[in-house]
């Protein structure tokens, strides 16, 4: 279809489309006035069943936990998935062989020198944000947060510390054989909480683990371990895509020279 | 509650992320090795499920929060015996893919198994799931492994192309799906299918039109049904081979498995005063499929385009046989998929040998290269047989299954859309069979010699002499076992029981809901003659093989003037056809417009 | 207001398709679609949403209290993450078909017409 | 209350228009990037703490992160091709 011809056609379909929809939300009750069952009646029973205060954390890694597992997988396949689209070709590698000069503590393959007052900032942040990561997997039971939302934090640190320059740190910080196993090792974990639950309880992820004491950082039993497990899948795979996308910025100044 | 239950996607799993962790230390062989024997036994344990399942569906609930009054607290697998089924099958198939890819790319490494073991895993959880987010969840799960698997020939743009129309438009399906489910949410506050069906009850509304059209057109965006089918043919155009075979052979099924599922199992309710504008609505939409795949199956040269268009055909005939919406047709749909999968897998992997062997898929330029091939021949025109649905195929049983079904409702009319479909897409696989592994016809007229060339990136180191045994071996079983199937005593009975079973809505509930226990009748034996579909099939068969003849002989008319409106009419169709994705998102918008209009303006007429 | 929340979701909806269709960059679409999914947050929220309910976390407030439900905005987190590594798979898709074929623009690529 | 989540809303759809019609993709990075908080005050707004903090550090650091690195790609790609045009006119 031509642009004109293909506007025409979507605008009037968009149009019909945008009244089945609305239709459609006309039938829901009015917002605000969620009528349950489901959430109502986790709300009600989670705390006491699960030793949890954040309903969402418990959902997320119990009652649904299933979902987040697959949620992990997906994860999980797009950086595989990532790693093998921006995979380095042939003759890309080939090119690189010429350039074997360059190689990586060369000015050509560094980020643009930042000042030495940036430079101390970055890398002064870092120390807070890991601890904020921390913090925030760790108490996902209790408060908002948990594994994915921390895993995330402490991802963007190794970045941190590219964005003050240290090149060489950075790589020796997201080697990338141990954060790859360390995120096989988080997705791994996830499964063998489940694969105990199965064993000694019946089920794929029942709790098997002991409650603990409502409001305490070891409270929750399985949730607050596969909690832990989201958050060093979340922060490996997130510093693996993020890195995918990065070398190949890298890769260009590389080959681009001046 | 069955322990073995979670296993078909969770062993799947775990072996990807080990495979994963030692990517660096673990040989290309001993990732194959152990590839091939987690699909083993993730097909074993389907199997076993399977079993089970024909005595009474299996049901196990995670973290072990089975329902409470009726309320369900966690997630659900359900395995009756239609989902055990399709996981089995999805196991055989990735199992041939991973054994035909072991000669193939050189660039397979353990992290194409890891995505291999991913895609399995995701498939076996979206056959067995009994929770609607759970579906959504698996859909996704399974699309992010097919993007990657799908542009995994990065060297190529029509292959990054082809995967980003691919991507862009699942990823909007699957919007659509949760769109549907929040609807269903918001109106049920459950996300079980069980309850939400029975919440439901038989209350027709906007707001389950509007859902079952969201929820319905999202899966017919993976099942390719026609206006959604537009990135089908583009992806499989630039998929790896074994890729391919997964594509067609499973994953578009599922879209359609995953309509049926949710019908039956929440929208059959509302609809039941209405089954006949579901109906019209299905058949149409089926027969346009059915036909528009047909005919731009049948004008291509591009040996992977031309079967994709061929699938494209074949779910509009799935499509057909779940639009009966009665037991017959939706177990001539099951073996349908079974006898399909089978066959198309086959004629993708033989593509993929004449790719291996001859750097090509090009029809034109293939022209006799693999006159010396005898088996692999053999092997292509058997399966292209099977594709016209020809009796002692399984996909014969799937046709009158699906024929019978119509018929009982009084819409035996839709044999002409099987004729046909069967008739373009067999005869132009024969028309290839033909000219590559015959030298039938002329090389290269005048006419292609101007048309584009076709780039298709080779897949494999050099292209050898030999065929490998493991290259062979699949193809050939799988047709062997296409055939097994259908002569087959008790299939068909047995595939009926399976389709009441999912049909039985308050039996399915009851069992989710309340853990009754209840065991499945057999279906009865069936009396129906099948003379003259017997009659009927050999005579697609023999038209398929006339066109495919008639089209490399001299007398294949070009430029005749009755010709022309055809010509003109398949042309527009092509143009339609134009690889750009604002076009297919446009044709989305519309797809998804139409169904909701049509069925409104249906329900509210009666 | 008891509507303008879902009117705004299908709002989403439809401006995400518009940018799909009408984009002539891939990174451009790559960024519609993601306009596109947060529709879908949007009526999560919205159908969950309890007039006067408090967040569904229970430190320092009594179990019973009304709150909004849980279940929603568990499931708009499996979203988000559907959402990033969706974005990330398209990303280095375009990336790549950006190196080979030297171009974003969906109209100048003709490679798989008819 | 009413008024805060009516704003918000509002401010929601525009931002999303907005970002659809900027043709640019570097200036949408950014734009995403501030859609991302805006998504994220929402979630705050209609008590929904977890899925705001995931929202601000997908939807405003990570995503528009990529983008962002996506696109250096891209253009020094460009950049590398029009060098090498010229080179061939010279």
């Amino acid at each position: 279809m031509k642009r004109r011809g293909r506007m025409i056609f979507f605008l009037l379909s968009a149009a019909v489309f945008a009244g089945v929809y609305l239709w459609g939300l006309k039938g829901l009750p009015a917002v605000g006035h969620y009528r349950g069952p489901y959430g109502d009646v986790l709300n009600q029973v989670a705390t006491y069943e699960r030793h949890v205060t954040d309903i969402v954390t418990a959902v997320n890694f119990d009652y649904r936990g299933f979902d987040t597992l697959g949620e992990e997988f997906i994860l999980f396949m797009s950086v595989v998935g990532g790693t093998v689209l921006l995979r380095r070709q042939r003759e890309e590698e080939k090119s690189e062989h010429k350039d074997q000069a360059l190689s990586d503590e060369s000015p050509e393959r560094q980020a643009p020198e930042p000042s030495d007052a940036t430079r101390v900032l970055t890398l002064g942040l870092v120390g807070p944000l890991v601890v904020f990561g921390l913090y925030i997997v760790a108490h996902g039971q209790l408060t908002p947060g948990g594994g994915f939302q921390g895993g995330v934090i402490l991802a963007t640190a190794p970045l941190l510390v590219y964005l003050a320059g240290d090149l060489k740190k950075f790589k020796q910080i997201t080697s990338h054989t141990l954060v790859e196993v360390a995120e096989a090792a988080g997705a791994g974990a996830y499964l063998a909480i489940g694969f105990a639950g199965l064993i000694l309880g019946g089920a794929y992820l029942r709790n098997v683990a002991a409650l603990g004491k409502t409001g305490m950082i070891n409270s929750g039993g399985t949730i607050a371990l596969i909690n832990l497990a989201t958050g060093l899948e979340v922060a490996a795979g997130f510093v693996l895509l993020l890195y995918a996308f990065l070398e190949q910025t890298l890769e260009i100044r590389l080959r681009g020279g001046k | 509650m069955s322990t073995l239950a979670p296993l078909p996607v969770v062993i799947p799993l775990s072996v990807a992320a080990i495979l994963s962790a030692l990517n660096k230390f673990v040989g290309r062989r001993l990732s194959e090795a152990l590839a091939i024997l987690t699909t083993i036994a993730t097909g074993l344990i389907c199997g076993e499920l399977l079993l089970q399942a024909r005595v009474q569906p299996v049901i196990h609930w995670f973290g072990g929060w089975t329902p409470r009054a009726g309320v369900a607290l966690g997630i659900s697998f359900v395995i009756d015996p239609i989902g055990a089924g399709a996981a089995v099958f999805t196991s055989l198939l990735v199992l041939a893919a991973l054994i035909f890819s072991l000669h193939y790319f050189d660039t397979v490494g353990t992290l194409f198994h890891v995505l291999m073991l991913g895609f399995l895993g995701a498939m076996c959880g979206f056959a067995l799931t009994g929770d609607l987010f759970n579906l959504f969840v698996f859909f996704e799960l399974m699309s992010a492994s097919a993007f990657a698997l799908c542009g995994y020939k990065v060297e190529e743009p029509e292959s990054m192309q082809g995967a980003l129309n691919f991507g862009i438009t699942n990823t909007v399906g699957a919007f659509l799906v949760l769109s549907g489910i929040g609807l269903l949410y918001g109106r049920t506050g459950a996300l079980n299918m069980a309850q939400i069906g029975r919440t439901l009850g038989g209350n027709l509304d906007g707001l389950v039109i509007t859902a079952f059209v969201f929820i319905m057109a999202g899966f017919f965006v993976k099942a390719a049904v026609f206006p959604f089918h537009f990135w089908l043919a583009d992806a499989h155009a630039v998929a790896p081979t074994p890729v391919c075979v997964l594509f067609s052979g499973i994953m578009v099924e599922l879209g359609i498995y995953a309509v049926l599922r949710v019908y039956w199992v929440i929208f059959d309710g509302p609809f039941a005063a209405h089954r006949w504008d579901v109906r019209a609505l299905l058949l149409a939409v089926g027969s346009i499929t059915a036909v528009v795949g047909a005919v731009m199956c049948f004008g291509q040269r591009h040996i992977k385009r031309l079967l994709a268009f061929s699938t494209v055909s074949h779910v509009g005939l799935l499509t057909i046989g779940f639009g009966v919406l009665k037991e017959d047709a939706l177990a001539g749909v099951a073996l349908y998929v079974l006898g399909h999968g089978l066959v198309k897998a086959a004629l993708f992997l033989v593509a993929g040998l004449l790719l291996h062997r001859f750097s090509s898929v090009d029809e034109l330029e293939l022209h006799g290269r693999a006159c010396r091939m005898h088996a692999t021949g053999v092997v292509f025109f058997a399966a292209a047989l099977g594709l016209a649905s020809m009796p002692g195929f399984a996909t014969f049983l799937g046709e009158s299954g699906i024929i019978d079904g119509a018929k009982g409702i009084g819409q035996g009319w839709v044999r002409a859309v099987f004729v046909i479909s069967g008739m373009l897409t067999a005869g132009a696989v024969l028309r290839v069979w033909g000219r590559v592994f015959r030298g039938m016809g002329k090389a290269d007229d005048a006419e292609t010699a101007s048309a584009k060339k076709i780039d298709e990136g080779r897949e494999t180191k050099a292209a050898s002499h030999g065929i490998p045994a493991a290259m062979f071996a699949p193809a050939a079983g799988l047709v062997l076992l296409a055939i097994a199937i259908g002569l087959t005593p008790g299939v068909k009975r047995a595939v009926r029981t399976a389709a009441i079973v999912m049909q039985d809505r308050t039996g399915y509930q009851a069992r989710v809901l309340e853990h009754a226990w209840i065991s499945v009748t057999p279906a009865e034996e069936e009396h129906t003659p099948i003379g003259k579909g017997l009659a009927w099939s050999f005579g697609t068969t023999a038209a398929a093989l006339a066109l495919a003849f008639l089209s490399l002989s001299p007398y294949w008319p070009t430029k005749h003037v009755l010709v022309r409106p055809v010509a003109k009419t398949v042309h527009l169709l092509r143009a339609i056809h134009s690889g750009h994705v604002g076009d297919y998102v446009a044709f989305l918008t519309f797809g998804v417009a139409a169904f909701g209009v049509v069925l409104a303006v249906l329900i509210h007429l009666r | 207001m008891s509507f303008f929340p879902y009117a705004v979701a299908a709002w989403l909806f439809v401006i995400g398709l518009y940018g799909i269709v009408t984009s002539r960059n891939f990174v451009h679409l790559v960024i519609c679609l993601a306009v596109l999914q947060s529709s879908t947050y949007v009526l999560l929220l919205s159908i969950g949403y309890r007039v006067g309910g408090t967040a569904p976390v229970f430190a320092g407030v009594r179990v019973g209290t009304p709150a909004v439900d849980p279940v929603v905005q568990a499931l708009m987190l499996t979203d988000i993450v559907v959402e990033a590594t969706v974005v990330a798979l398209l990303l280095a898709l375009a990336l790549q078909l950006h190196k080979r074929a030297n171009t974003l623009d969906p109209d100048k690529l003709k490679a798989l017409e008819g | 209350m009413l008024f805060l989540q009516f704003t918000i809303l509002s401010f929601v759809a525009v931002t999303a228009t907005a970002v659809v019609l900027t043709r640019d993709p570097a200036k949408q990075a950014i734009g995403i990037s501030f859609y991302g908080l805006v998504m994220a005050l929402m979630f705050f707004i209609f008590q929904a703490p977890d899925v705001a903090l995931s929202q601000i550090v997908i939807g405003a650091v990570a995503l528009p992160l990529m983008i962002l690195l996506a696109l250096t790609k891209i253009r020094r790609h460009e950049e590398e091709q029009r060098e090498r045009k010229e080179k061939k006119a010279a």
